[in-house]
């Protein structure tokens, strides 16, 4: 790595690199280092994935409690925004979930969402957000066992690397 | 007072010396881009780039102020029955209820002692002419936040040596070595500076075993350095009539192409050293609070917005107007003060290059003229006067 | 004929016949070194337009919705093959309307990058002039120095393969040459800073956006940024957007800008050559179009009868699980 | 050395922070002593539905030494705000001589009012007041007073109509115009009912429709300025209303030859320190919230064309 594109882009010699505070990145990407449960911001749409989430409950499957579910009429109102902001307020994670492709309460939200979701999953990880803590995926309202597993897999994901300690987002 | 001379390779030491009791703010080259930052020793101060990007205005006046605290107890309130009910609005909507029972409320102000060195005389002048609307002049509001921050600020100053062709300072009584706001003047001269502290303050920091007294070749080399750059400084238009010409201009057609190619956004205002219009906004996270200011500008589409939907300078001609006008009429009539110091920034930085000396000259001369030479955007402009034969 | 005069010719013809009430093209501003947009109504007053390696202001921006209070005028107007992407982008949202519109498009072999040319001086530049591949800068102490055209071309020139406008009612001059429109994309100065490990990254974002003043000159400079009043950065309540200017506050209101236009911005750059305090954007929005391209091979503003990718889907679309 | 440095405030004494009493508001230590940022805590003490949608908050400060000490002039303005959500400048709608309380009226149309709407007895606001320059009813000593209202613009001149009706012999007559669109949507009920009752004031109501059960007079504000016809002689006309009311109400004025000098409004723009430098409620050199929101006409017409 040379010559690093921002230092590029303002024309001067690459010192970002190296600049002050970012000699602990090691550090920052490894362990956690403090210690509480994490916080878990699921969105899920109405008419599928609230429901599979209320399935899941009155079948009495366990789950692991650190998500806090937001409810929107459909994953195609959700807007990125709520995701960065769910972040940049100090989520560890964000699930999304709404009706499976063809299922749409409205015929054709999650068409629109996944193209947006599929974008934006990857800007977050090039803003330093890794995979394990950004997840969408479709649950249908019968599938209670499902919901169970899509939760559990991405808490487990998201405990195994911690409380997030970004600087940029 | 007896100047003194400071050599060149005694400033990290001097800055050293003062960082020991204040925080030290300087302009300093990241990536070639030069700001007012903390300066800590090893960081090289950078006077050769005439004007950093922003005046030094936000050590004064923080771009984000948060200036009370506050936090509610969760308790449900006693209600009366007879009251109508909170929560439940008139259309019908429901809508989050907030916890109402404040249980403190408190005045935030932080204003640790600072040096700001290396500033020019125009970004002195700044905030002395902020100074005004801030310090109850006139028998108005007096804003503790800004002047806590403002008396515990020392200012060292540095003379511009190579003033730009945007430099207007002397056109509306400023100078590239002016003393206005200064506590101490730094000047620099072959192998270092001539120091003059100016004021108590200016003493103060200058009190530095270092600093020897000028020999009398240092001082003469300074007095010739100011000279030569007060020659230099441009004086693209005349100032007198400025006022009345705004005012008589007001309703003038020629602002509609002055502004054409502005963009409306507020980079003009942001690096302005005296540009100082805020907004105040509230944040809330479970029961803590607080209310900040935050800048804001003249520019800003909402600024105005009112709640009706009303917005009494909707348009981009109302509210470039609006920048000019206040700048060299409003806040002259409402402080005898102008609110500019002709340091040029907004001239380079604006994406479009937006000429306040045109301006100036177009909708400050005597109503009439411009619109007979033509009006259009265009031909009003004159070409800088200086510069190239320099 | 030079493509300056050719531009002068074609605004002229507008003008004078009243195919346009005014035009809109590029002129020298305080100095020579300076190019600004320039509004031209009469035609006497067409020899004030420049063609010249400054014209890098993407003139498609005064096209925006309350941008300009003439909304009926008939606006001729010249676009770089870059800006006529913004163009087409604003067309396929029939956000412009073409009966009013005459586009002059204006080849264009790279332009150079002032910014980079200023960090060569501490001085002020009052002065760039280039002949056959060498940029002569002038600064306001009288010195001059020459610079080979090519290492100070703006980074979006670099990778250009639009360097003819993909719309125009005319072209002024003969068409540029261009490399092969269909060739893969180059995102070199993404991949590298790919390449930096997370953590570097992290921190070069927090120093990057730490500097942002919240101007707003990248949004409103930005042709297919057109909320003006209703922008959901403005917001406060709902706060959508943190309006505490913070570096990671800042971040999130860089990305909504991005993800708002996403699809629709063909990384002009109007943004990066905006910013006061020179915020490489460029590393957001060419991301953006990296992957935009990785996902549906589309380029925005490219061709005038696609859509937006995400104002449309396919049910095929092959994302997610 | 603080001196030195404002030339332009040359002669004037200039402030610094020491001259600041720590943790006061201006309501405690006067306008040029105290922090104007700061709000004193008031308590809701009192809510009166007056239209669908505004309503009356009665509040008491929860200092009692500021609540005694607490005066203002008539026409003054308070930023009264909901800690959290925000501020907003209303005009103070309680009797000038009232010392229990102290009163806004608040229509639901934005954050902050909606916030306030949710207030209920017993919660807690923030209050900074007084604010702005009063109507100078001293000087209208011994003339007749009109007003002309129309819907929410009454509680911009109910302390003044207050002021002059207990100071009823100082004037030598009291005229209110109030008009709204329909009969549910007329604020202060129960003080008009009184004040229908005396022979010393006189009062028109107005409706924009007619409606049944409706006594009064129908049609708008202006047209019934202009059947009422009154004299322009040894009287002060005082307005306020929606903003097309007041143009055509002031027109109206003149018609019935009204001067400049005589003819006085409130003027209401965005808002935000309440105290001339956050920058944005200025009508060329004048600022609504510390040299308004009272301008008589020909103060007014000095100004330039940006309302």
């Amino acid at each position: 790595m040379a010559e690093t594109a921002a230092s590029k882009a303002r024309g001067a010699a690459p010192t970002s690199v190296a600049a002050p505070g970012s000699g602990t990145p090691a550090a920052r990407a490894g362990a956690p280092q403090v210690d509480r449960p994490v916080k878990i911001i699921g969105i899920v749409c109405n008419w599928c994935s609230y429901a599979g989430a209320d399935t899941a409950g009155v079948g009495r499957f366990k789950q692991p409690a650190n998500v806090r579910l937001l409810r929107v009429p459909c994953t195609g109102r959700i807007d990125p925004l709520f995701v960065l902001k769910a972040f940049e307020k100090g989520a560890d994670g964000v699930l999304i979930s709404g009706c499976h492709p063809g299922d749409c309460h409205y015929s054709e939200g999650n068409y629109y969402a996944r193209r947006k979701f599929e974008l934006l999953e990857r800007m977050l990880h090039y803003l330093g957000i890794p995979k394990e803590r950004f997840k969408w995926t479709w649950v249908s309202a019968s599938e209670g066992q499902r919901w169970q597993q899509v939760v559990t897999d991405f808490v487990a994901g998201v405990e195994k690397l911690g409380p997030r300690e970004g600087r940029a987002l | 007072m007896t100047i003194k001379y400071l050599a060149q390779d005694q400033l990290a030491a001097f800055l050293a010396h003062l960082a020991e009791r204040a925080r030290v703010v300087a302009p300093i080259s990241e990536d070639g881009v030069v700001l007012f930052r903390n300066w800590e020793p090893g960081r090289q101060v950078d006077l050769e780039v005439l004007l950093a990007k922003q005046a030094p205005k936000e050590f004064m006046f923080p771009q984000t102020e948060e200036y009370l605290k506050f936090s509610y107890r969760m308790d449900t309130p006693v209600v009366d029955e007879s009251a109508p009910p909170a929560g439940a609005s008139d259309d019908g909507q429901v809508e989050a209820a907030l916890p109402h029972e404040v249980i403190e409320v408190q005045a935030e102000n932080a204003a640790p002692a600072q040096i700001i060195f290396g500033l020019r005389p125009c970004d002195a002048r700044g905030f002395v002419q902020m100074d005004q609307v801030f310090g109850g002049y006139g028998g108005f509001y007096f804003d503790p936040l800004y002047n806590a921050k403002r008396e515990a600020t020392t200012l060292l100053a540095v003379t511009c040596r190579d003033p730009r062709s945007t430099c207007f300072c002397t056109a509306i009584g400023g100078c590239p070595a002016g003393h206005e706001g200064v506590d101490a003047l730094f000047t620099q001269v072959d192998g270092g500076f001539t120091v003059e502290p100016l004021t108590e303050k200016g003493e103060a920091a200058t009190d530095f075993a270092a600093l020897r007294d000028a020999s009398e070749g240092e001082a003469a080399e300074a007095a010739e350095v100011k000279v030569q750059a007060t020659t230099r400084v441009d004086v693209p238009f005349e100032i007198d009539g400025v006022r009345d010409n705004l005012k008589a201009n007001f309703e003038g057609t020629s602002w509609q192409d002055l502004c054409l190619r502005c963009i409306s956004c507020g980079t003009c205002t942001y690096v302005c050293p005296s540009c100082y219009c805020f907004s105040v906004n509230d944040s809330l996270v479970e029961t803590k609070g607080e209310r900040y200011r935050v800048w804001d500008n003249c520019f800003n589409p909402t600024y105005t917005l009112e709640t009706s939907g009303h917005n009494p300078r909707e348009k981009k001609v109302n509210r470039f107007r609006n920048r000019f006008s206040h700048k060299f009429w409003y806040y002259q009539d409402k402080y005898d003060s102008l609110l500019c110091s002709g340091c040029g920034r907004c001239i380079m930085h604006c994406p479009t290059r937006i000429d306040i000396r045109e301006v100036l000259r177009v909708m400050g001369a005597p109503a009439g003229v411009p619109e007979a030479a033509g009006a259009a955007s265009n031909s009003a402009e004159l070409p800088a006067t200086d510069g190239k034969e320099a | 004929m030079s493509r300056q005069d050719e531009i002068r010719e074609l605004a002229r013809v507008a003008l004078s016949t009243g195919r346009v009430d005014y035009f809109i093209g590029w002129r020298e501003a305080y100095n020579p070194s300076e190019v600004v947009p320039a509004f031209v109504d009469e035609p006497d007053s067409v020899d004030q337009l420049v063609w010249n390696d400054l014209c890098a202001h993407n003139l498609t921006t005064f096209l925006k919705r309350k941008m300009n209070d003439r909304p009926n005028a008939k606006v001729g107007i010249c676009v770089k093959g870059c800006d006529s992407r913004t163009l087409v982008a604003l067309m396929q949202e029939n956000l412009v309307d073409r009966e009013r519109l005459y586009v002059v498009g204006v080849p264009c072999d790279g332009l150079v990058d002032r910014r980079k040319l200023e960090k060569e001086f501490s001085d002020e530049i009052i002065d760039i002039t280039t002949s056959n591949g060498t940029v002569s800068v002038t600064t306001h102490q009288g010195l001059t120095r020459d610079f080979p055209k090519a290492d100070y071309l703006l980074a979006a020139c670099g990778w250009c393969r639009y360097k003819n406008a993909v719309y125009a009612d005319d072209v002024a001059g003969p068409p540029a040459e261009e490399a092969d429109r269909h060739a893969k994309p180059v995102w070199t100065d993404v991949e590298a800073f790919e390449a930096l490990s997370d953590g570097e990254r992290d921190a070069m974002l927090e120093e990057i956006f730490a500097t942002c003043i919240r101007c707003f000159a990248c949004i409103n400079v930005c042709p297919v940024c057109y909320c003006w009043d209703q922008c959901v950065n403005r917001s406060r309540r709902p706060e959508l957007v943190s309006q505490k200017v913070d570096a990671k506050g800042n971040l999130v209101f860089q990305m909504v800008h991005m993800l708002h236009v996403a699809g629709r911005c063909p990384s002009c750059g109007a943004c990066d050559r905006a910013c006061p305090v020179e915020i490489p954007l460029s590393l957001l929005h060419r991301k953006m179009n990296k992957e935009i391209y990785d996902m549906f091979e589309f380029e925005p503003g490219a061709k005038l009868d696609e859509m937006p990718v995400f104002q449309c889907f396919k049910i095929e679309d092959a994302f997610g699980d | 050395m603080a001196e030195t440095m404002s030339g332009a405030a040359a002669g004037k004494k200039r402030l610094t922070a020491a001259d600041v009493v720590p943790g006061a508001s201006t309501a405690r230590a006067g306008k040029l002593g105290g922090n104007p940022y700061l709000p004193e805590i008031c308590t809701v003490r009192e809510i009166i539905q007056e239209t669908p949608n505004i309503r009356t908050f009665r509040l008491t400060f929860d200092d009692p030494e500021v609540q005694k000490s607490f005066s203002f002039l008539p026409g003054q303005v308070g930023q009264f705000g909901v800690f959290g959500v925000g501020e907003s400048t209303f005009a103070i709608t309680s009797r000038p001589s009232e010392t229990e309380y102290i009163q806004f009226s608040v229509m639901k149309a934005g954050e902050v009012t909606s916030a306030i709407h949710q207030l209920s007895l017993g919660d807690k606001a923030g209050v900074r007041a007084p604010m702005g320059c009063g109507f100078p009813v001293e000087a209208w000593k011994g003339k007749r007073i009109l007003y002309v209202m129309g819907g929410i613009g009454s509680a911009a001149l109910k302390a003044t109509i207050e002021y002059t009706i207990e100071h009823r012999v100082d004037y030598e007559g009291i005229s209110i115009l109030y008009g709204a669109t329909a009969p549910e949507n007329f604020t202060y009920q129960y003080d008009i009912d009184q004040w229908q009752k005396r022979d010393d004031i006189d009062l028109t109501l107005t409706i924009d429709r007619e409606c049944d059960g409706w006594q009064c007079d129908v049609g708008l504000v202006p047209h019934v300025l202009e059947r009422m016809n009154p004299t322009p002689e040894n009287t002060i006309a005082i307005t306020c209303g929606p903003p097309i009311m007041i143009k055509f109400a002031l027109m109206s004025f003149k018609k019935l030859g009204f001067s400049d000098e005589q003819t006085y409004t409130t003027l209401e723009k965005r808002m935000k320190c309440g105290i001339g430098i956050c920058g944005r409620c200025n009508v060329g050199p004048k600022y609504v919230c510390v040299d308004g929101p009272v301008f008589s006409l020909a103060e007014l017409r000095e100004l330039p064309d940006e309302l």
